[in-house]
């Protein structure tokens, strides 16, 4: 509970960091960038789980355990995602979205 | 929780745990040139795991306070993905040969691969959102692993990243939506979401991200749109697997947490799946219709497969139930087969494409006869088992009285047929002037497809199977 | 009582010919088959004339009054109680006169052809389909049943077919066969409905259950609301069932696949398109004579009547112009039978007044001899000249001299001349008509007249007029040919008078009356006379090559010409087969086939393939567009479901 | 084993017996033991069925077995026949063993025909023995799918192209059929107690009026895309033409029978509520059917076109025949379902014979046959006319019983229809002796002077079929006794 600062706050706040995220990943042309993205998405997410955990529910332990896996398997999805991205760098040469599209139809 | 319930109730996972650990201390002590051994090790560990999984057929309970749950058709369900990725196994020993033991590596396949289905076990098995997302991002991630396995190939890496990202993507939006739930419910337990009464717009908005995660993984219109990319570009044995065994685990956490978690909607379900059903359906048939490579076909003929799931979801009780299991369990072998011919003539000649099927039969009559039977099955012609399946989802349907869906479900069987019958028509109507020529399958192969083709002729026909499906539904 | 089962075997033993003959055919060579044709044939023939004996002499009328006799009868298909197909064999007056009249020719003509056959390669199966023929018109006249009449109906039509497209080389045999068969299986096609009408509104196809009077009665009463324009359905029917008579007997204007039907072997033109098959439609009228006399008040008589007389005129009037000796004889058959169908339109019922009816019947039987016996002549002369056309021939008379003095007792006959057959039976058709109106008499009248002259034509221009070189020697060079000539000429002398009068055996009712001729009445001088008349014109204009005709032919300008092209009836028919049925329904049927439905369904394949092509652009291979659609179906489903639950 | 299963057992074992041969001449001679066996059982049917009924058995349905199959939805494998079942598992044995002859040299895998051709044979004889909806639904498909590598394999022309066309065109059918199938299941009986039994279904009598005007169609349609229903039919001309001689005679000969038996066994004796309200509609289509068929193939110069078209106008008949709902109409069918069967086969094994000999089906192309291969061509005018309903052949009892059927309805549009229907025969007559003029009259062609004469093989395939067909034309009677007691039977909902 942080004084003088609402759950709605908060929640728009994580609303806002989501979408602010969700929009990165369709502009970014940098995979990168998307994936920096979809970073933003999940910790608006763990911020929600927290935030709700101790507002609404404060006697309960579930959205902050949930944060901490989220935080876990972000990283996790971040290691193996840069590991693609960087396989994808070398058979492109780059790492623009642009380059994989060779799938189509 | 004593360890005996662990050991028992978990036994599938625990033991695909010890075998995965094995596998990595064999790979340690195995030399370069001998790497082949892993692929015997590897078959028979699983074997034991799958045969060990038998035994624990009847147990029901649950773990960590709700969160990890087993019961006899979870049992059961596991046991039919574990035969599942066993023939995919099979399959594959010609392609780890062939593609992986030149690049020294052979048990990373196997430990992703277990990883993965691992995921999916705690998935289907999860009491709580915390178990499922974490089973989904565990069968997730070692996919696109997988997918990127290929890696001198351009397209291995192009479907890898997009299986990454997207899921990544999916996995980020359903959570939102878990958030949303758990902001309204209390709880991310899903009995304990059952109990709620009211339902607040919050919810639904939330439930309806968790929906759309779920339909990410069984790939459903319109989130659909990396599964044919994905198909397309990972080995095929990888797309195998994630065409049946990622996707029918999927199905089945779905039903699950419509039918107990939110029953409550199920006049509203109801209607998304339908909507769902009918463009799946046809989106996944349309695109099917005009494609040259065997493998994008036989993704969008999964995506079609999936509209017909629903079909049976759409029942919405214990018929529902049954009917899905039973198709799904239909539809692993038929994929199955469908994929692992593929991939056995991609391994042999290289060639993917249905143009090249012309004449086949005439150079390699039985890998075309089980093509045929499976695609027959998954078009849903007797007697191939695939009929039984579809007839039963058909039924499922038409109980509830949704006979516009079965009808629009038949005319696009119809469009179905029609694709399914493109190779067909190339590998028995046509003749070439070079055509693939005959080869013989290693030993793994042959079994694999002996299984296939009697499962595909003998699990439709031989009804005590289906009842035995029917009498483990019972849960609800 | 005497029994009749062995009635059965008259037309079995054909039968038994035919299947020897058809599945054994190769075995069969030339005499062997021609025997087993005559002796089938011959003891059926010898067997109905023992059962004309029985019937009419040894068992005679009881009470003035021929009782039928059924003999054999089974269900075939049965449909309703009273309503079912029947195979059977009735004997009463006009069917034993028929088979009398069919084994005797038919006999006749197995004999002959003997002869004419000889050396072609298909002799067997000549005499095959001969056989067919026989044993289907016997069975045809023998019928208990409407439909058993139907049945057997068709298969002389085959028969007929198959002989007329004997000589299937050629392609004029095939055209006429194929249109013989068309044009009657056309008018059958109204014998059905007629048949079907009957059994529906009557309840019955039973001969003798529909003949009976007071079943008539009761049918009438029961179906006296049902009426369309004016007439009663049970007119209709009959009506309807008269235009397959039509066909058959070649009335106007389904008469013309008769004239081309002699593209057959000439023998075949004698059995079939002269004495018997040509005649079922008269026998048929005949045979439902009650109900056509009494139904509606007669109306479809009357049109039997008109359509006859009609017939009866055209078709003389086209035989004045013809050149092709067969097709001369074809339109007097036609114009013969016409004369017959107008005597039963104007027979009344009972008692003398069935005049027209028995004066029908007994023509039907001079017709069939004399008009045998003209053919038979025609195909010794053909088979010596080989040509059918006059202009090939003249002053046959000294190389073909049997055949000349039958011809000329034939043709006498024809005209009417006493005592021949001919005269007998003209007569009495003239007095009924008469009797029933003076219009239709002097149809009839005339009709002799031009019948004399056409005939006498004929005769003058092959056997006298101009002197032609021929390359061979025309000769009679086959007993088995002259023979049955001779027979036939002896049976055109006698029958008319040793039968006259015919009211003893074959009255509408059965019941014999007694008729004379009235020998001092006008109308048998008259006609007596108009038939002089008429050969004396042949004479005039034909004995000797002269300029006459010629002039008389320019004079009628055209007139002339539209009888000599057969009143464009040929044409006309073509134009609706081949313009309008052919181009104007079926080819566009065919078309509308495989553009319309089936396009329509190829359509349906074409549109999905073109959807699918369309919408592959969806899947751009873009990933960030994928994650959009992916929120789109969020976005929406989230609609729904709002939708749905507020 | 009882002795309908051994219907379905024997083609199978059969087609085991097929794996194992090594060349056309081992794989004909399986074969065609195969189906003299089945032949010998089809003819021991029909006298063991004679023999019940006349020991006074009055069941619907003889022979019947039952076992559960799927207890869950109550599915049974249940068989049973009756008179019409019986003859036309005795139809189809026979047309299968001419075909078998028919096919003596077939060049190109061989096995593989002989496999595809007796699993559609026996997909077929578990159509016509089964009781119940779902077993006869597998089996009517097992029956379709063969028929697209026969066409497509050993076909001729498109073949392409006609096996996709007619595959799907049956398939989509099929789609219609199995709504119904399911619609007819979940209204079969009021406890929810379904079944897909037929006989407990008439039984029961639970349909609502309303959900049967709304499945009749789809069934109707169903099964009457098979049966070439107007305009539902385009499948046929394509796919005749392309098959090899022995499947268009299969195809034709009994395949398509399937369209009216189902009608008659499923659509019409389920729905009969259903049936009343739909058959004025499907009369009219009926009765297209029957006349436009005729007509489109007066124009066609493919000779299997011509017999396609023929097939569509006299099954025609059969559709208009059933929906006529009277005993005579249906014994008719009944009969025309048999004739049509014969005659058909017949026409296309002779047409098969005549395209091996002179390669071209086109009527133009031809001239003389009689003169040079005289039994072909005799039998060829023989199948015409027996097609043309002369009297004396099979079709003509069944085309007067289905006339006289039309005609003894009491009102007039049905009498009205009935003459348009019976105008066929003439149109017919037409068609016929246009390709008897054209191809089998006339001065032979130079190049065709020197045609083999017929085989062995060919003259007993073209004998087995013209005896059938003249002996249901002389002995009516004796199969009408076979089909009435189907007919009554199934005609109770209508009376």
């Amino acid at each position: 509970m942080i004084e003088g600062v609402s759950i709605q706050m908060i929640l728009t706040f994580t609303t806002l960091l989501f979408f602010i995220g969700l929009y990165g990943f369709v502009t970014r042309t940098n995979l990168i960038g998307m994936l920096m993205s979809v970073e933003l998405m999940l910790n608006s997410e763990a911020i929600n789980f927290v935030a709700i955990n101790m507002y609404l529910f404060p006697g309960k332990l579930e959205g902050g355990m949930f944060s901490l896996f989220i935080l876990a398997l972000a990283a996790a999805e971040t290691a193996l995602a840069l590991a693609i991205i960087l396989q994808v760098y070398k058979r492109t040469g780059s790492v623009d979205v642009k380059e994989v599209k060779e799938l189509k139809y | 929780m004593s360890w005996e319930q662990l050991f028992s109730f978990m036994q599938n996972e625990i033991l695909i745990v010890l075998a995965i650990l094995i596998l990595m201390m064999a790979d340690i002590f195995t030399g370069k040139e001998k790497k082949h051994y892993i692929i015997h090790l590897a078959n028979f560990l699983f074997v034991v795991v799958f045969l060990a999984g038998l035994n624990v057929l009847d147990k029901e309970g649950t773990l960590f306070g709700g969160s990890f749950k087993t019961y006899p058709l979870v049992a059961f369900f596991k046991s039919t993905l574990m035969a599942g990725v066993l023939l995919i196994m099979l399959q594959s020993v010609t392609w780890i040969k062939k593609e992986l033991i030149p690049h020294g590596f052979v048990s990373e396949f196997y430990i992703l691969m277990w990883s993965s289905l691992l995921g999916l076990f705690y998935m289907i098995s999860s009491g709580d959102f915390l178990m499922f997302y974490l089973g989904l991002e565990l069968s997730a991630m070692p996919v696109a692993g997988l997918a990127a396995f290929e890696f001198y190939r351009r397209r291995s890496s192009e479907a890898a990243i997009k299986m990454v990202m997207l899921a990544a993507v999916s996995s980020a939006i359903m959570l939102f939506g878990i958030s949303l739930i758990y902001a309204t419910s209390g709880s991310i337990y899903f009995d304990q979401i059952q109990m709620a009464s009211e339902v607040p717009l919050l919810e639904l908005v939330g439930f309806v991200m968790l929906l759309s995660g779920i339909a990410f993984k069984i790939s459903l219109v319109p989130f659909h749109f990396w599964t044919a990319d994905v198909y397309e570009g990972a080995p095929t044995v990888i797309s195998n697997y994630l065409s049946v065994i990622s996707k029918a685990a999927a199905v089945y956490i779905l039903m699950i947490l419509l039918f107990i978690t939110l029953r409550r909607y199920e006049e509203t379900w109801t209607v998304a799946l339908y909507i769902l059903a009918v463009l799946t359906m046809f989106v996944g048939n349309l695109f099917a219709l005009r494609q040259q490579n065997m493998k994008r076909f036989l993704a969008f003929s999964s995506v079609a497969q999936a509209g017909f799931i629903l079909l049976g979801v759409i029942g919405g009780n214990v018929l529902g139930i049954k009917t899905v299991i039973y198709f799904l369990l239909i539809y692993i072998f038929s994929n199955v087969a469908a994929f692992g011919v593929v991939h056995m003539i991609a391994m042999h000649s290289g060639k993917e494409n249905i143009k090249d099927y012309e004449g086949l039969y005439r150079t390699n009559p039985r890998l075309s006869l089980l093509l045929m039977l499976a695609l027959f099955s998954l078009a849903g012609i007797p007697p191939v088992a695939g009929f039984f399946g579809k007839f039963f989802l058909y039924s499922t349907a038409a109980s509830k009285g949704f006979y516009i869906l079965v009808f629009i479900a038949v005319v696009n069987v119809t469009i179905s047929l029609y694709y399914y019958l493109l190779p067909v028509r190339a590998a028995f109507l046509r003749r070439s002037e070079n055509p693939i020529p005959h080869f013989k399958s290693d030993i793994y192969s042959k079994i694999g497809f002996i299984i296939l083709a009697l499962g595909l002729i003998l699990i439709g026909i031989y009804s005590p199977l289906y009842e035995y499906i029917a009498r483990l539904s019972e849960i609800l | 009582m005497t029994d009749f089962g062995y009635t059965l075997w008259i037309p079995l033993l054909p039968l038994i010919s035919f299947i020897l003959l058809g599945l054994f055919n190769r075995f069969f060579k030339e005499p062997g088959a021609g025997y087993i044709g005559m002796l089938s044939l011959g003891i059926s023939w010898l067997l109905s004339i023992y059962t004309a004996w029985q019937y009419f002499f040894v068992w005679g009328p009881a009470e003035g009054k021929y009782e039928p006799v059924i003999p054999f009868k089974m269900h075939w298909i049965t449909f309703g109680e009273n309503l079912s197909i029947d195979m059977g064999i009735l004997i009463d007056p006009i069917s034993v006169m028929m088979i009398v009249v069919v084994t005797t020719v038919s006999f006749l003509v197995h004999i002959y052809s003997r002869g004419y056959m000889h050396g072609d390669e298909g002799f067997a199966r000549f005499y095959a389909y001969l056989s067919l023929f026989s044993f289907s018109m016997l069975s045809l006249v023998l019928s208990v049943n409407l439909f058993q009449i139907y049945i057997f109906w068709e298969l002389v039509g085959v028969s007929s077919f198959l002989l007329i497209g004997y000589y299937f080389v050629k392609p004029s045999a095939i055209a006429a066969a194929k249109k013989a068969f068309i044009v009657t299986r056309f008018a059958d096609f109204f014998f059905l409905v007629g048949i079907l009408m009957i059994g529906y509104y009557a309840g019955t196809l039973d001969i003798e259950t529909l003949n009976n009077l007071s079943f008539i009665e009761k049918i009438i009463t029961e179906n006296q609301g049902i009426v369309f324009m004016g007439l009663s359905v049970l007119t209709w029917a009959l009506i309807l069932i008269f235009i397959g008579g039509a066909g058959k007997s070649a009335m106007f204007p389904l008469h013309i696949w008769l004239p081309d039907a002699m593209e057959g072997p000439t023998p075949v033109s004698a059995l079939i398109h002269a004495a018997t098959m040509v005649v079922a439609g008269v026998f048929l009228v005949a045979r439902l004579f009650p109900l056509y006399y009494h139904v509606g008040d007669g109306f479809a008589l009357r049109v039997v009547g008109v359509v006859g007389a009609f017939s009866a005129l055209f078709a003389a009037v086209i035989a004045l112009t013809q050149e092709d000796i067969k097709r001369v004889l074809a339109y007097s058959t036609m114009s013969q039978i016409g004369y017959m169908m107008m005597a039963l339109g104007v027979s009344g019922f009972e008692g003398h007044e069935g005049l027209g009816y028995m004066a029908g019947m007994f023509h039907l039987f001079t017709h069939a001899m004399f008009k045998a016996l003209l053919f038979l002549a025609a195909g010794v002369i053909i088979h010596a000249v080989h040509s059918n056309l006059m202009k090939d021939m003249g002053g046959l008379h000294k190389y073909l001299p049997v055949t000349s003095w039958t011809f000329l007792i034939a043709a006498l006959a024809i005209s009417g001349i006493p005592p021949l057959a001919g005269f007998y039976s003209k007569d009495e058709i003239l007095h009924a008509a008469f009797e029933y109106s003076t219009v239709m008499w002097f149809v009839g009248f005339f009709v002799a007249g031009l019948t004399a002259f056409y005939m006498f034509r004929l005769y003058f221009r092959i056997f006298h007029n101009k002197k032609t070189e021929y390359a061979h020697p025309p000769k009679e060079d086959s007993k088995f040919m002259t023979a049955p000539l001779i027979i036939l000429a002896v049976l055109t002398f006698f029958v008319g008078w040793v039968f006259t009068p015919f009211s003893q055996y074959v009255t509408p009712t059965r019941e014999v009356f007694h008729y004379e001729i009235h020998w001092t009445s006008p109308l048998v001088w008259g006609s007596i006379l108009i038939g002089l008349a008429g050969i004396g014109a042949a004479y005039f204009f034909y004995f000797k090559p002269t300029e006459y005709p010629q002039k008389v032919a320019s004079a009628f300008g055209a007139g002339y010409k539209w009888a000599k092209n057969k009143f464009y009836m040929d044409e006309l028919y073509m134009f609706v087969t081949k313009r309008i049925i052919f181009d104007k329904i079926s080819r566009p049927a065919a078309w509308f086939d495989r553009n319309i439905v089936d396009g329509f369904m190829d359509s349906i394949g074409n549109t999905t393939v073109w959807i699918s092509e369309k919408i592959k652009l969806i899947q751009s291979g873009r990933m960030q567009e994928y994650a959009i659609y992916f929120v789109y179906g969020v976005v929406i489903l989230i609609l729904i479901f709002y939708y749905y639950n507020y | 084993m009882d002795i309908l299963t051994l219907f379905v057992v024997v083609p199978v074992l059969t087609v085991v017996a097929l794996i194992f041969t090594r060349n056309l001449q081992q794989a004909r001679l399986t074969a065609l033991t195969g189906f003299l066996i089945q032949t010998a059982m089809a003819f021991h049917l029909v006298w063991k069925y004679l023999a019940e009924r006349k020991a006074g058995n009055n069941d619907i349905m003889l022979f019947t077995k039952d076992a559960l199959w799927f207890p869950d939805w109550n599915i049974h494998y249940s068989i049973g026949v009756d008179g019409i079942s019986v003859l036309m598992i005795m139809l189809t044995s026979l047309i299968v063993l001419a075909g078998i002859f028919v096919s003596w040299k077939v060049d190109d895998l061989p096995k593989e025909f002989f496999i595809s051709l007796i699993m559609l044979a026996s997909g077929v004889f578990g159509f016509f023995i089964s009781l119940d909806l779902f077993t006869m639904f597998v089996f009517y498909e097992i029956a379709v799918i063969p028929m697209y590598l026969l066409i497509g394999i050993w076909g001729s022309g498109p073949r392409e192209y006609a096996a996709m066309k007619l595959t799907l065109m049956l398939m989509g059918a099929s789609a219609l059929l199995l709504v119904a199938i399911l619609g007819i299941y979940f209204h079969s009986s009021a406890d929810g107690n379904y079944t897909f039994n037929i006989l407990e279904i008439a039984q029961n009598a639970h349909i609502p009026v309303e959900v049967q005007k709304i499945f009749f169609p789809l069934a109707f349609i169903g099964f009457g895309t098979i049966g070439a229903l107007f305009p539902f039919h385009t499948w046929s001309p394509d796919g005749h033409s392309s098959a090899p001689t022995a499947v268009s005679m299969l195809h034709a000969g009994v395949l398509m029978k399937l369209g009216g038996y189902g009608i008659f066994r499923v659509a019409m004796y389920l729905m009969p509520q259903g049936t009343q309200f739909w058959t004025d509609f499907f009369l009219i289509l009926a009765v297209i059917g029957v006349v436009y068929g005729a007509y489109a193939a007066i124009q066609q110069t493919d000779l299997k076109y011509i017999n396609a078209y023929s097939s569509v106008s006299h099954l025609g008949l059969v559709l208009f025949a059933l929906l006529m709902l009277n005993k005579v109409a249906w014994n008719g069918a009944m009969l025309q379902s048999l004739s049509h069967g014969f005659i058909t086969a017949l026409f296309f094994a002779l047409i098969g014979m005549i395209y091996g000999r002179t390669h071209t089906r086109d009527v133009r192309q031809m001239r003389g046959l009689l003169k040079i291969i005289p039994f072909i061509a005799t039998a060829y005018v023989i199948a015409g006319l027996a097609n043309l309903g002369l009297p004396g052949f099979s079709g003509f009892v069944a085309e007067m019983n289905i006339f006289m059927g039309g005609f003894l309805n009491n009102d007039l549009y049905r009498k009205i229809l009935t003459v348009l229907a019976v105008s066929s025969i003439v149109v017919t007559a037409v068609y016929i002796l246009r390709v008897v003029g054209m191809m089998l009259m006339g001065p032979p062609k130079e190049e065709h002077k020197n045609l083999p004469k017929v085989f062995w093989y060919e003259r007993t395939a073209i004998y087995i079929l013209i005896f059938f067909i003249t002996l249901i034309g002389i002995l009516p009677f004796w199969w009408l006794k076979i089909i009435e007691p189907g007919v009554e039977n199934f005609l109770k909902p209508f009376i």
